[in-house]
């Protein structure tokens, strides 16, 4: 939840949230910016800096929380989500963020990731997902593709990879987003989104590793060939793609297929409500992969109004305070069959 | 109460089927005896199974009690009164019965089926299988159905009373008074006044059976103990335990956050703190027992005291967690209530075998102080003292516990908050210059800062701290510095925890080192020896990292040191280690109790 | 994958797969019923006893194990999915079953659980879901309906629950299904089914816990109500439901709604197709839950055909040994640069 | 050669940017020193991050060697011979320089903005910074531009070649062939004749600078080390320990199964062993670290040798499994690449301080036999060890290595597989009668049976057995019996190793008693004080549970005992228990190998 800044007279700018520490990302690293368009969304939270953490897991995106000058925790490999719920639950005026990468969150920390999405508790998780484990130096990672290889595959993977959206879509997180690296715009209008999201919001952010996985997502950046194997879903608008926007997806009995965009489409073409779309809708989005010749979405899949796990705990604590009264701890010693020893 | 026969102490042991009530017939008795003045300390014993398939042996739920006039500490080796509600209860107890012991037998049950499931051939009320025992078979079920004939409850409801009617037996036999029974009765079964009606006639008829038929010849009485004056309740160790929680948050200020997952013998731990809401108490079942310890850590990063609990599997899994609290220097307890292992092994049962996984169960050089609970109603203390020192040492801190603690019962001398103090937290101010690695010259602990105070942001993590700054760096030097810090903090812990007391004298033939719930047992080996006028000295240990420096002071002044555990050996490692004594070990690793008998015949073989 | 008896002379009984063992669950526990269905379906599996390893957590439903007369292994809590998957690998002859309950699968084993099901190693788990924690003494899981009142949730628990069917179709399960202990024939069915599939077979039995949970499932079992709440998904017959197939599902832009069953649907009617049905009705038929006036669904949801782990490993094996040779220890110790010191 | 200065021997160190080759180089240094003949030691020492910027001091990566014609064992303490490639790699590494040690540095790459990002204000090179060195300031940057004007290739990649001309600058000094790098250059670069052509260029173009120009007076040479006869390779610790584990399949009959998951210094274990598909290795990139040890030991009960490997936090998490092995009695190698702790500490740095958690890192007694490797080539008897007694007695073993093990290099005398003996495992056959848990009378082991055998269907699980027939089993004296036999059965394996051999006399003032990877510096220790005419007596275990029975015989016929060790004392800790001497630690937790001496003046105290 944000909560906003009092005191509005002191707005922060991005430097404000630059740490004194070195960042150490290989350069050309997609990292960078990520972390840049989070100084840039950050200032506009309203939210003061003390009242922010960053938690992360183990890789080279978990170094994150370093390079912000916030509070933060480098957490142990795929536990973030489990620091991060007992910082909210602890303190629910903190902002908090997740910071994690493909495999943090999806390989060793699979099970704390989708119990989060379930819980709904009101945390941000970025996962920056390069389809590779950057820090370990290049194994491929639950999210690359299958025949992969790598150093632990020299033969090539054998395993189909998660799809990060669906998961957590079925895991039943409120906030579903993606958006990619090379797309600072639209990265920072997500991010922004996620944020100021109450209850778990979850992004995926594709990541270029140009070290052990370069050009892993060229086909959704490279301006040659992203408008037509992009889709970037706007709220309340048509599901319109293509460099002059000239194609569009329709529902088509119980998937999305591509056809031709007619002027006279406007009236009646559907539009992304991500409020209220339905969990069939938004999976057959999610199962596109853009590798065929419909698009890759970018931007919000869902958007859920519930309650957060935080609020209601918060509540549970008051309701019982209003039948009980605040615990007295003499009462409490002194509770159950005593007796007097003279 | 006059005309009954004086008995300094007694043990009893009901004994049934799962689903015949006999946790809750301990229970009463034990209150009961509570209330009359003894002192008390009880076993419940019950199957890993849920719901056995009724009449099997390992499906029989027993929970044994010793109740004194004097100061006890055991639930008693060996059993004065078997309550055996079927052959299935008999069979497995009958060893633990002492010769010419009492058994109360409900003989209705001794069909022919029941004796086939508990691998009797020939029914053992008729043959001479209980020669050498002072045998009554009563008629419980019918006895209780005939009872409560004008009860309007169906046949298996009345059935269910049977326990009460046996417990009226025995309040009898041990001249107990049956109102605090009568009481819990009615407000257990508020809303059901049929079933109160009935467990009520059941406890008196019980009761009446025994005073007017003469197959009962001798009442028995046991004396007030003579404790320290205060009000006493009867506690467990898991209920002692979270009050301890519970008393050290409010001490220190601090907000009291669980990250549990269930697991036996923990999880009323979870159970009870979650009940205290009221008390800003912040329960998290958590998807495993990583999630539970990691959400702790959070929370003490955000300013609470975090904790979590668990039991054999459950802590093996935290351990990489522990590394990282020791990494971060945060407050953390973990409660680890010792189960038989290793593995799975056997959940339900007692042991006190995860002492050295405690010491070094960690990657890396991970030292973190380890206070053990030495009965029931001292894991309230323990928990108080682990939790005190978690937070002013900015440190993890294992609270070893064990399943007879956390099950057992026995009166405790209720403190008074009040008198209890107040626990400084080192946290850093908003305004100061904040380092977070700088320490206290004397503590050696560092400062925290609470996320929401404003200037003190800062980051952490388990990467290696440059010292001070807590910058990550991997200089050979500052490692090296930081690996002799974070141990010397350990060791500094000494100065801040009470002095154990040597009981008896400074040097002679014997001392027995022990820890944790054997406490028991060495004090009613010490007791028994004091009444053949005999003597050894003693050194009880509450925390076994760092060890109290009286060690260094005596350990030296015996001819022998006897270290008696619940398991295969593990502080006896850390105390030859340590000191270079060649202390024996007296280990028994049954799931028990170590029996006082077997520990008084060790101990005369070196006096 | 299911290898046939070659000498059929011999074919199995039940009491064939009976163990030596006493079974100990409570009394009227729903695991007895489960139990006497996979003794059922074992021997028209056409599998050898050997050949078959039962593999479960622990949990009242992990002692499973113990009552077939077959090899087995009782794991630790969560982690059949890891004994198992290295069982199949090992010897991918063997015939394996996982058994787990819904703490077990989806608490701390969720993540075995879930990419298990992503790599689609041909074994059988059967989750015994009775939304409860049996073994430990009623607290609530991560199934547990929000606002359960338990021993660790004496105010209410704060979540939602886990849809596992859904989750298991999201995470990439090939088999897909749902069954219920008190309905033997559907369940015998339904257990033949999966253990015939060959790859990730995963069956949600709900199964009641008279215990800590009773009546769960009432509303599915009960012949007053369960005509009217359930929905037995056939292959190629339409969603008919209602005590006299009165009532039928259909399909309406992105969800099922209930419609009365009118002869005429017969020619035009939706059927149930689970080889090629897409993921969005997949998920909208697990979405229902039974507890509107659309029926809960049982029966298999999904069943598609895709190669497994242990497949494309062996064949991976094969592949390298056709290039490189059957390895030779000599070769390798003696391989890279080596001199000679005399 | 022959007007070369002959050197016993030398320590040479290539360091740069993390994008300059440095491993690399080192390697072809290594690979080429051990064909000549030389004895060697490497040590491989590179920044935690992938690519850190260019010119930083956190990105420096270094390669060290010690090569010589003795037998050594360590990297060497102190540098001979520096490459800087560029200021921050000379600022890094001028600590680790002989006085009047030789620095080649690259001029070219001391710009300004290089200086200041390695934080000197004036150029070192100019100014008296490096007085008392022997300093060769060469361009190497122009001068490879220079060699490959011809060569059509950019300007980055011709760039990318300095690293071989400053190695053909080392060549020339310590006259050592070209031919196994142009050789390995031709290789590599196959299908890219340019940039073979390039990078052979560059080597003549150094080798020939060095020759012909002035700058260079004396070169060295290191005469071939007096090694026993046979074929040799250079290897690395965690090749050899892949090429046991092969081998011990192979001679075992059993599949070799590798449940892993990536962690840095353990992820090589599992690239290597994934290229093996045609010796039937099966790898599997489990989800995690738990996954990967469940998978390893589902293996093993299908009868494959199950092998897991991991270092640090993720040994931590394999510790619950382990237990389960324990008590599943099934075979399983455990490898943990030790590394700088706790949590995540040092990731890329060694250090031994997981032994006690090797030892007692689990919930329950659940001891494990414990074995270490002393040096990269010892990897492999270790894991062919680790393996058979794994396998001969149904046990997890521990196998322990470490960072610099892992990494580092030295030649290896490859046996003959045919003279490797068989390893028997204890399997039972269709149509035997079969008892689970029954044991081999000496070995204490069960036999296992194999799913696909007919008639030997039964089940295992982590509840407490029953002896012999396996079922489980509460009950408190066979749980006691267990406990025990499980311990036995471990002491038992002390029959079943080699006995170690103690260096030197078998009493006297001191015995210095070793494990892992401190081989190597005690043994240049023991040589360096062997030329002074002084010696000690030295135990080195490469087992470590059970310990060897030789200990007995010895321990006490010396006045002091001396433990060397990468932790705070670990091993000290076993000994002094097991034994009550009063032994002492050197203990250096730096992240590095011990420093030889360091280690000679610490020994010298106690001669
Ligand atoms: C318990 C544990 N296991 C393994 C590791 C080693 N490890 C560190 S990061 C990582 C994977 C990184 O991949 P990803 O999460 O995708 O992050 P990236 O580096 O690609 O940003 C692994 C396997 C560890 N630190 N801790
Ligand atoms: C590591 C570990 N944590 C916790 C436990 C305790 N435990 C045993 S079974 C169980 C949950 C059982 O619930 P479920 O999987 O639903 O099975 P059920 O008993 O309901 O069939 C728990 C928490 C354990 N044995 N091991
Ligand atoms: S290895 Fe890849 S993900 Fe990691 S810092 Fe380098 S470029 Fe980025
Ligand atoms: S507790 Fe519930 S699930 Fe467990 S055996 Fe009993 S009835 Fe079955
Ligand atoms: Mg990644
Ligand atoms: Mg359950």
């Amino acid at each position: 939840m944000i909560e906003t800044l009092a005191q509005k007279e002191h707005k922060y700018t991005r430097e404000d949230f630059s740490s004194d520490q070195e960042v150490r990302w290989c350069p050309g690293c997609g990292d960078y910016s990520i972390l840049a368009q989070m100084k840039r969304i950050l200032p506009e939270l309203g939210v003061k800096k003390e009242n922010i953490v960053f938690v992360s897991g183990i890789g080279c995106s978990s170094r994150f929380p370093y390079y912000v000058d916030t509070y933060g925790l480098h957490g142990i490999h795929g536990r973030a989500p489990a620091l991060a719920s007992g910082i909210k639950l602890a303190n629910p005026d903190l902002t908090v963020f997740i910071i994690t990468g493909d495999g943090d969150a999806l390989s060793i920390g699979g099970n704390h990731f989708i119990h989060l999405c379930r819980r709904n508790i009101d945390v941000t998780v970025l996962l920056f997902n390069n389809r590779i484990y950057g820090l370990t130096k290049g194994q491929y990672s639950p999210t690359s593709e299958r025949g992969k290889i790598t150093k632990s595959s020299p033969y090539g993977s054998l395993e189909e990879p998660f799809n990060p959206v669906k998961l957590a879509l079925a895991a039943g997180a409120g906030f579903v987003a993606r958006s990619v690296d090379r797309d600072p715009k639209h990265l920072e209008a997500v991010l922004l989104e996620a944020a100021q999201y109450n209850g778990t919001s979850f992004v995926e952010i594709y990541q270029n590793c140009n070290i052990f996985n370069d050009g892993a997502f060229e086909r959704f950046t490279n301006v040659k060939t992203k408008f037509d194997h992009v889709l970037y879903m706007n709220n309340d608008d048509a599901y319109r793609f293509g460099r002059e926007h000239e194609k569009q997806l329709v529902w088509e009995d119980d998937r999305f297929s591509v056809k031709e965009w007619r002027e006279k489409d406007a009236d009646h073409a559907e539009v992304h409500q991500p409020e209220t779309i339905s969990d069939a809708r938004a999976i057959a989005l999610a199962d596109m992969d853009g590798l065929d010749e419909r698009p890759l979405p970018l931007g919000v899949f869902r958007k859920r109004d519930v309650e957060t796990y935080d609020t209601l705990l918060t509540k549970q604590i008051e309701e019982v305070k209003k039948t009980k009264g605040q615990g007295d701890l003499k009462k409490l010693l002194h509770a159950g069959n005593t007796w007097q020893v003279k | 109460m006059e005309n009954c026969k004086h008995l300094e102490q007694v043990t009893i042991r009901f004994a049934g089927d799962s689903g015949d009530g006999m946790q809750l017939t301990g229970t009463q008795f034990s209150n009961t005896s509570a209330l009359v003045g003894n002192d008390l300390s009880t076993l419940p014993d019950y199957p890993a199974e849920i719901r056995a398939p009724a009449g099997t042996l390992f499906g029989v739920s027993g929970f044994q009690l010793q109740f004194s006039s004097r100061e006890i500490h055991t639930p008693g080796d060996q059993v004065d009164v078997l309550v055996a509600m079927n052959p299935a209860a008999l069979k497995v107890n009958l060893r633990h019965l002492k010769n010419n012991g009492i058994i109360i037998a409900n003989s209705d049950a001794f069909s022919a089926r029941n004796l086939k499931l508990a691998g009797y051939t020939e029914n053992p009320l008729e043959d001479d299988t209980l020669a050498g025992y002072q045998l009554f078979a009563v008629p419980v079920t019918t006895l209780t159905k005939q009872a409560l004939v004008e009860v309007p409850l169906g046949v298996r409801d009345k059935d269910r009373c049977k326990n009460f009617f046996a417990l009226g037996i025995t309040y009898w036999m041990f001249s107990r008074p049956l109102d605090v029974t009568l009481q819990w009765i009615d407000e257990k079964f508020k809303t059901k006044p049929n079933v109160a009606e009935a467990n009520k006639k059941a406890l008196n008829a019980g009761y009446n059976y025994a005073l007017s038929t003469e197959i009962f010849t001798t009442s028995y009485c046991v004396l007030e103990a003579k404790s320290q004056p205060g009000l006493y309740r009867n506690i467990t160790g898991n209920e002692a335990l979270v009050l301890g929680l519970i008393t050290a948050a409010e001490k220190s200020g601090r907000q009291l956050f669980m990250g549990g997952y269930p697991i036996t013998p923990a999880s009323d731990i979870l159970h009870y703190l979650s009940r205290y809401r009221h008390f800003d108490v912040k329960t998290f079942q958590a998807e495993d027992e990583i999630a539970g310890v990691g959400a702790a850590i959070g929370a003490s990063f955000a300013g609470a005291l975090g904790v979590t609990a668990s039991s054999g599997p459950g802590i093996a899994l935290k351990t990489e967690f522990l590394g990282y609290a020791v990494m971060t220097e945060l407050p953390l307890v973990v409660v680890d209530v010792q189960r038989g292992g290793p593995s799975t092994g056997l959940p339900t049962k007692t042991e006190q075998s995860d002492l050295l996984q405690a010491f070094y169960g960690r990657n890396g050089e991970a030292p973190v102080p380890i206070v053990a609970a030495q009965s029931p109603a001292d894991c309230f203390v323990a928990a108080l003292e682990a939790a005190r020192v978690a937070l002013t040492f900015t440190t993890p801190v294992m609270l070893l516990t064990d399943g007879y603690l956390a099950n057992g019962a026995e009166p405790w001398l209720i403190p008074d908050p009040d008198t209890i103090p107040k626990i400084d937290v080192p946290v850093a101010s908003a305004g100061q210059e904040y380092q977070p690695y700088a320490r206290d010259p004397e503590t050696l602990s560092r400062k925290m800062a609470i996320p929401g105070t404003e200037g003190l942001e800062h980051r952490l993590g388990g990467l290696e701290k440059e010292n001070i700054t807590g910058n990550v760096t991997y200089d050979p030097d500052n490692h090296d510095m930081m690996v002799h810090l974070r141990a010397e903090k350990i060791k500094r812990v000494a100065g801040h925890i009470p002095r154990p007391e040597l009981q008896g004298d400074a040097e002679g033939p014997l001392l027995v080192i022990s820890w944790g719930s054997t406490y028991g047992s060495v004090f009613s080996a010490r007791d028994t020896l004091a009444r053949e006028g005999k003597t050894f000295s003693w050194l009880h240990l509450r925390w076994l990292n760092p060890l109290p420096d009286v060690l260094d002071d005596v350990i030296h002044n015996f001819k022998h040191i006897l270290i008696p555990e619940i398991n295969a050996g593990q502080l006896i490692r850390i105390i030859r280690d340590r000191y270079l004594v060649d202390a024996k070990g007296f280990n028994k690793v049954r799931g028990l109790p170590l029996q006082t008998g077997e520990l008084v015949e060790t101990i005369l073989t070196y006096l």
